[in-house]
């Protein structure tokens, strides 16, 4: 699956995207734990980040898949 | 760009012009501005970043959600992206409803859901050069956050 | 005329460029239009007067006291008189302070404070010709009104 | 003292100003009893009307002078 790192995220992995592989089924947090494994920097990145799967905020429990893109966000701050 | 997001400045007339409709007699809008008081002293504008396709989906859900709790209520609303000199607004929203109450609430809801929800970023860009992350507080950010508001 | 009272169209972006300043993150607006909604039908236009001394002195003790309960807000107002179209706004008040919620609660306090204080009347000015008074709850009057708010 | 009269209650009495004389002391009950009598078309004003002494509020038992500007006003309706 895609995953996608924002503003002062970004910043720390280096980078703004990966192809992340884990094996299914698999929740967001799985997803972070390789994350923070696999990618020089992520290690930097909180063990629970604000987290969404297909334009949609979720929990760290929510299931992933495929084809999914799953984002990293630093806590938000509109307006 | 897309119906909410911006680079452009906002112009107030032609979002209150967008929302207004016979039908409605009072009018609520918000401004928010990038500030240089005490606390931001040497900011010269903020940089805004955004997630822009969920941003984008984040807008449509909570104007959606507006409308479902004030049914009356014609929402109108523009998020700046990218930088904002000091004094300029980066988000603007009208709410227009045949009723003031209505008008009041449903623009107070939308820029309250726009803090807690929409995947926006900031930075100061400052007088001296420097650029510095804002955390949702307000306050320049120093280590990782540690807290998520879903998990 | 004055400060708050005006018969010319009222300026949205001069009344909230009167209220901003650096320290102001938030700004809100309130703007109150002649409406012809399914209630108002016919209405071409209000025609508002007053008792321009005493609104003046009102909107002046009005804005002192929201000044008082939010120390860091700023307003601006104007309140028209005479003929205003359908469409048009009647009143814009405009309260910047540098947190939103200041500037929502101030706003919302004067536009109470003005329905219920303010002595202006309406006049509604009808399609085909007819005048009606409009009563404060905003419906055409019948007989005198026999409720006193301060007796 | 000046008596003024807005909007409707203008129409109603045909003028719209009338100098009244009352007994001192005086409360402004007093004031309106004398323009009800006085006046061609005043009784058709409300016995308790809303009142403004010097551009101010004012119950109707609040004293009022010589000199002092009285107004009486339909329900008000700023906005």
């Amino acid at each position: 699956m895609t995953v996608r790192f924002f503003a002062r995220y970004a910043e720390l992995v280096g980078r703004e995207e990966a192809a992340v592989f884990v094996a299914l089924p698999a929740t967001v947090a799985d997803v972070v734990r390789r994350v923070r494994e696999e990618l020089p920097g992520a290690r930097q990145l909180p063990e629970r980040p604000l987290a969404a799967v297909n334009l949609k905020h979720v929990k760290l429990d929510a299931r992933v898949g495929d084809g999914d893109e799953v984002a990293f966000l630093p806590p938000v701050a509109g307006g | 760009m897309s119906a909410y997001l911006s680079r452009e400045p906002i112009s107030v007339d032609a979002l209150i012009a967008q929302a207004a409709t016979p039908e409605c007699g009072g009018t609520c809008l918000f401004l928010g501005t990038v500030r240089n008081g005490p606390a931001e002293s040497g900011v010269a504008a903020i940089e805004y970043t955004a997630y822009d396709d969920m941003a984008e989906a984040e807008l449509q859900r909570i104007v959606a959600d507006a409308r479902e709790r004030w049914p009356g209520a014609r929402i109108a609303l523009r998020h700046r992206l990218g930088r904002v000199a000091v004094g300029e607004p980066s988000i603007a929203i009208v709410a227009a409803a045949p009723h003031r109450a209505q008008a009041f609430e449903a623009c107070r809801y939308v820029i309250e859901e726009v803090k807690h929800r929409l995947p926006v970023w900031k930075k100061e860009l400052r007088a001296d050069g420097t650029e510095v992350w804002v955390d949702p507080s307000g306050h320049p950010t120093a280590g990782p956050p540690v807290r998520s508001l879903y998990a």
